[in-house]
């Protein structure tokens, strides 16, 4: 019982801190919503030197195994800093292609995915009805046949897999999040797996997909905090800092309280990875980072409202996080032992 | 307690449906927030100048068919109920109108409130500066005066509309050394494409220049575009404040018809269990804040001037306005973080809409420390 | 349109609040949950002497009709005094009382309930499971064979009646509002009427019933507002007034926010007594009673938490009310026309 | 990221377990409010001491088992899951016994503890005064020097166990005049019984006499009764609330049994969908709750001190209880309004005893202002 990041791991979360930060992300992240991926590949791949993706990545196919606990602290970083892309759809992948019997599959895909050659998004039951920059991922896989909902049932179902550039222009969506490209997932494609094993599959995917998330949107949380915390220090109004006032300082105390025991909730479903653990985390994480968006949005006033302040990039991925891979209703129900039945859940 | 309308409203309210039926636009308008919509708005605008619907309640000197307020209520039930665009000339119609009726000259009124009600001058706001949002008497802009007229320099900023905007106005300060912060400062309206005024766009969390930033070098404005006396702007701007904006900022007509949108969502979605209590939340909410303002209409209408009580009115709609969005946010599922105008009934981008609510026309911090102040009694208190 | 309460109104408000300031109703309260009903029916026939009981009598059985308004109004007087007894119960009887066909129980009983002479619960559909006050009750109404919920179908069902004292100690459970003396309902008694006569007559009952209670919460909140307004206003803590905190001034906000836009929905059902109307006006009136009073305690502190101290016979009575003559759920069903079939909200 | 128990941690759990197992009374004893049931409850205390399972993380000389905080932890899952009866004598072990570890002399604790931990001796907390709330430092209650000792006078208020219990501890003023309010204060222990103590009992919500009012008339106080130096009473309090006080007031092992129960009933009541979230967020808040302790004994055990974190656990385990207890009664339906212990499994009784938690122990408004000043460095301000 030591429940607590060892200094390897606080070690790797300040250097994919210390990355990050010199990378100025809040541009990044600006081009890759313009439809500019140049700078966010580039990253991609660094984030990947790192070793991001290989801690979904068996070690068989040039990864270091599963690490959920060590994706959890790097995915922290990732959500602190903004970080686009199908970052959380290309460990789902990792975790759907590590299924046993996809020797074949994770022979030609994983090793790309651990170096960060291979940018994969995904279409798949528990996710969401868009594929996340299905004009940028090199690889996007699609589950058709399945149930709905987590699927942590291991039902039948057949994989698609298509890559290349699309045909024509993408149909490309507005997220409520700017950086967040949704396409219309492809149909077609080549035929990868079919089978229970692609439902067996697609459920770990979603189980890392959660994680994923969780960690992201309580890194998102813990940024925006910070941003907020910073701001209404410096800020003045009548005469005093923003921040001496009590209704403001006592929103600032309810969204630190909310995202340190969001925390333990992330890290505790690493380390024992069931579906309830991970709902559960799922849900308080991005609800954590949701009510903070809306305290920092309310503390900064109108300047937070723009655009152009880096604040807005936080905001809005702390809205489209919540939506995806198990509405916040859907994640309660597979805690109670729902299985995730949630007909608003899947839209 | 009496909740019905005279016969006479109730034929008011049959003649604004029927036009209205006849008229809205069958597809949403492209967003108002851009250029394209603008322009399509401006349009829509002048199509109910033509038959007189688009500045109800002014005289029918300006254009008007002097309608009382609860007519005007009434209009807006129709309005928003039937699917109508949102207004473009709103910052106008319900901030420099009522002050014009207060204060303007009646020259001004001729010459201004015509081409306003008609859509074809859209007005912006001009209040905001970099170091002055909630605490407004701290402004810096300067109006300096010259042969004629002033010189409005400085900067002002979040002026909703401006982007698009044919004119604004705002308060500047006029004489710089006066004991309290909002003394000397003189009501001013301006052109927006006159010499010395640069407009930069800002966009909102979506992107879209929903306001601009607008910078001032000696900017020519003429006598005639002051209202009310130099040096006594903040009354000007305060007794406006305190008349029926309180009511108009934002009709309960325009709420009704989202919680209808909304418990319609409910329905396509199976009447799902989960999100029951907050879609009903969201149509009690509606008739609530219908209820709360046909109240304070009527105390209005008996010669009570409305007070702080416009800030529980604040609070109220801006908080039911995020929370109506969010729940349909929730019934749409991952699908929900869509924000395009076109998809899903448009529910991402009122989302982002609602989001300015309680921040703006008075944040709902200080909009709480008025209703703790002066409805309640409570002692001042540092905030 | 006009809507605003007239000067009668707004007189007869203050007539009844001055009798009740008058008659140390506080004292009151307390002999009466101790089970000494001695001062409380005294106080009871001089509110009928006002005239609030015949607001829901007609006329033809000594009352002044049925007057929705004026009963709102009292009721909001009755609520701000906390004043014990089957109050709403009373009123649920003579609403069921007046259905057409049941002239025969309307004059054996009617015209004692518009005096004040006759004090009536009632175990119907849509109240609860216990009948309030059946220990000191002159007469007790129970319906059985009747569907659940609020009944607004007019189901057949049987109405029975029992009057005199009880045989034995009566087995009263304590409520959170020590005020509410609960008893188990009698079985058997005279049968007073059959059919669907028995539901029409029930629905009515439970629209007053709802009216009453909404009347009666909003009452309850608007005096925990004002005792906690007056007590933050003298109590000091830290060289200060605790009512200068910015987070105590911006808590009593928001209760001002809740009850003021709950005022209109009860005045408003009133105006229409529509279903639809009832329930909103029940679950908004009792949501914002009870916030106040989570609000009223914090901001007292300990001496808020103390049955000594008459805050309390406003906080029990906010909870006991939210709970009774439909959950907020099942109000909230009815208002989305579901017809208040929320399992939850039948115990 | 460890979370595996050590197999003597195990084996520990299994110990516990199987000794409650056979020694939990089968139905609730009489609420711990009232004087037959505080008796019951002193009773069970004898019980546990006698196999040593009342004060576990005590030092075996005086009764414990030496468990570290994990093994706490463990014991209070087992304790709580077993639905053993509330510990009458937690003010004591929680409050005092951690002082008298840190500040006590041998002397005292081996006269103090044993009986403490039999239940043989309860104490109650003296610490609230009626002008001394949140703003403890402005203690009026005096302690003056007299022959061997001291004599008491002044008021307490708010002495929870008070109306039943044997002993009680708190600050009392020994220098009337120092330059700042929190100065001059000294640490006594003092007998309830003793000549020139009165108690009246204040009844809670519910009527129970849940505290009392201690009004103190030259009470005389033995220099053996005195824990720490004269006039650094403050600093001795504050200390021990710096330990682990802030793990143990409340365990985990208490809500993740409340949870169950939410859960069960609301199987019981046919899984009620309108219910689902707020019983779902009642499992999650408790395994949170669980798993946040884990982590800060785990801090703790490297050494850390627990600082302002504390704050963080108080607001959330006092908000979580009474939204878990509010979910409880709504699920109850209209029977939720019954308070009594014995029905509808003293849901209502639970709910009351929740609704002081946001005020003791420093109100969360107190706490919130620690969390902004000192986890997150905003600046002082008024409150």
């Amino acid at each position: 019982m030591r429940f607590l990041l060892d200094d390897e791991q606080t070690a790797f979360a300040r250097s994919l801190d210390g990355l990050l930060t010199a990378a100025d992300t809040p541009a990044v992240v600006r081009s890759w919503g313009a439809g500019d991926h140049g700078a966010g590949r580039a990253l991609w791949s660094r984030i990947a030197e790192l070793g991001v993706f290989a801690l979904a990545v068996p070690e068989a196919y040039e990864g270091v195994g599963a690490r959920p606990v060590e994706l959890a602290v790097a995915f922290v970083e990732l959500g602190r800093h903004a970080v686009p892309g199908p970052v959380v759809e290309t460990v789902a992948a990792a975790a759907l292609l590590s299924e046993p019997g996809f020797s074949h599959l994770a022979k030609r895909f994983l090793p790309g995915v651990a170096s960060g050659e291979t940018v994969v998004t995904v279409a798949l039951p528990g996710g969401g009805p868009y594929v996340l920059d299905g004009d940028v991922a090199d690889v996007e896989l699609r589950m058709t046949g399945g149930g709905r909902g987590g699927g942590f049932g291991g039902e039948e179902g057949q994989l698609w897999g298509a890559s290349g550039a699309r045909e024509g222009s993408p149909d490309v969506r507005r997220s409520l999040d700017p950086a967040r490209r949704l396409c219309v997932p492809r149909s077609g494609g080549e035929l990868l797996a079919a089978g229970p094993r692609v439902g067996a599959g697609v459920a770990d995917a979603v189980r890392w997909a959660r994680l994923a998330t969780a960690a992201q949107a309580l890194g998102v949380g813990l940024a925006l905090l910070d941003r907020t915390v910073a701001y209404v220090k410096q800020r003045r109004q009548f005469g005093v800092p923003v921040g001496s006032f009590q209704a403001v300082r006592h929103r600032l105390a309810d969204a630190k309280i909310a995202l340190e025991f969001a925390r333990p909730l992330v890290f505790g479903a690493a380390v024992s990875m069931e579906p309830a653990d991970l709902a559960a985390a799922k849900v308080v994480a991005c609800e954590a980072a949701y009510a903070t968006a809306r305290t920092a949005l309310q503390l900064h006033g109108a300047i937070g409202y723009t655009a152009e302040y880096d604040l807005s990039l936080w905001l809005g991925r702390a809205r489209a996080l919540r939506c995806v891979w198990g509405s916040p209703g859907e994640c309660r129900g597979v805690v109670l032992g729902g299985g995730g039945d949630d007909g608003a859940g899947v839209g | 307690m009496d909740l019905t309308y005279s016969p006479a409203d109730q034929a008011f309210r049959a003649e604004a449906r029927s036009w209205l039926d006849a008229h809205v636009p069958a597809g949403s308008l492209p967003s108002l927030e851009t250029e394209e919509g603008f322009a399509a708005h401006r349009a829509w605008e002048a199509e109910l100048a033509a038959d007189r619907w688009s500045v109800v309640s002014w005289p029918t000197a300006y254009g008007g068919r002097d309608c009382g307020l609860v007519r005007w209520l009434v209009f807006e039930e129709e309005y928003w109920a039937a699917g109508a665009p949102g207004r473009v000339g709103q910052n106008g119609v319900s901030l420099l109108a009522p002050t014009l009726f207060d204060h303007g000259t009646e020259e001004q009124r001729a010459r201004i409130l015509p081409p306003m009600g008609r859509g074809e001058v859209v007005w912006a706001q001009a209040w905001s500066e970099p170091e002055a949002g909630s605490d407004l008497a701290s402004l810096r802009s300067r109006a300096v005066r010259t042969a004629g007229g002033w010189l409005l320099s400085g900067q002002k900023t979040w002026s909703s509309r401006a982007a698009f905007a044919d004119r604004a106005f705002g308060l500047f300060r006029s004489e710089p050394d006066t004991p309290k912060p909002h003394q000397g400062l003189t009501y001013l309206m301006f052109d927006l494409r006159a010499p010395g005024v640069t407009v930069r766009p800002i966009g909102r969390l979506d992107g879209k220049p929903a306001f601009a930033e607008l910078f001032l070098d000696e900017v020519f404005v003429p006598d005639e575009d002051v209202i009310g006396e130099p040096g006594q702007g903040w009354r000007v701007a305060m007794s406006t404040a305190g008349n029926e904006r309180g009511l108009t900022l934002r009709s309960p007509g325009r709420f009704l018809a989202s919680a209808d949108r909304l418990a319609a969502l409910w329905e396509e979605r199976g009447r799902d269990p989960y999100t029951r209590d907050r879609v009903a939340d969201g149509v009690i909410g509606a008739r609530a804040y219908q209820l709360f303002t046909y109240a304070a209409a009527s105390r209005f209408l008996e010669g009570e001037p409305l007070g702080p009580e416009s800030s529980l009115n604040k609070v109220f709609w801006s908080e039911y306005d995020i929370a109506l969005h969010e729940t349909a946010l929730d019934l749409l599922g991952p699908g929900g973080e869509v924000a395009d105008t076109d998809g899903d009934g448009g529910w991402g981008e009122g989302y982002v809409f609602s989001l300015a609510g309680p921040i703006y026309a008075g944040t709902n911090e200080i909009q709480r420390d008025i209703i703790a102040e002066r409805l309640l009694g409570l002692p001042k208190g540092r905030r």
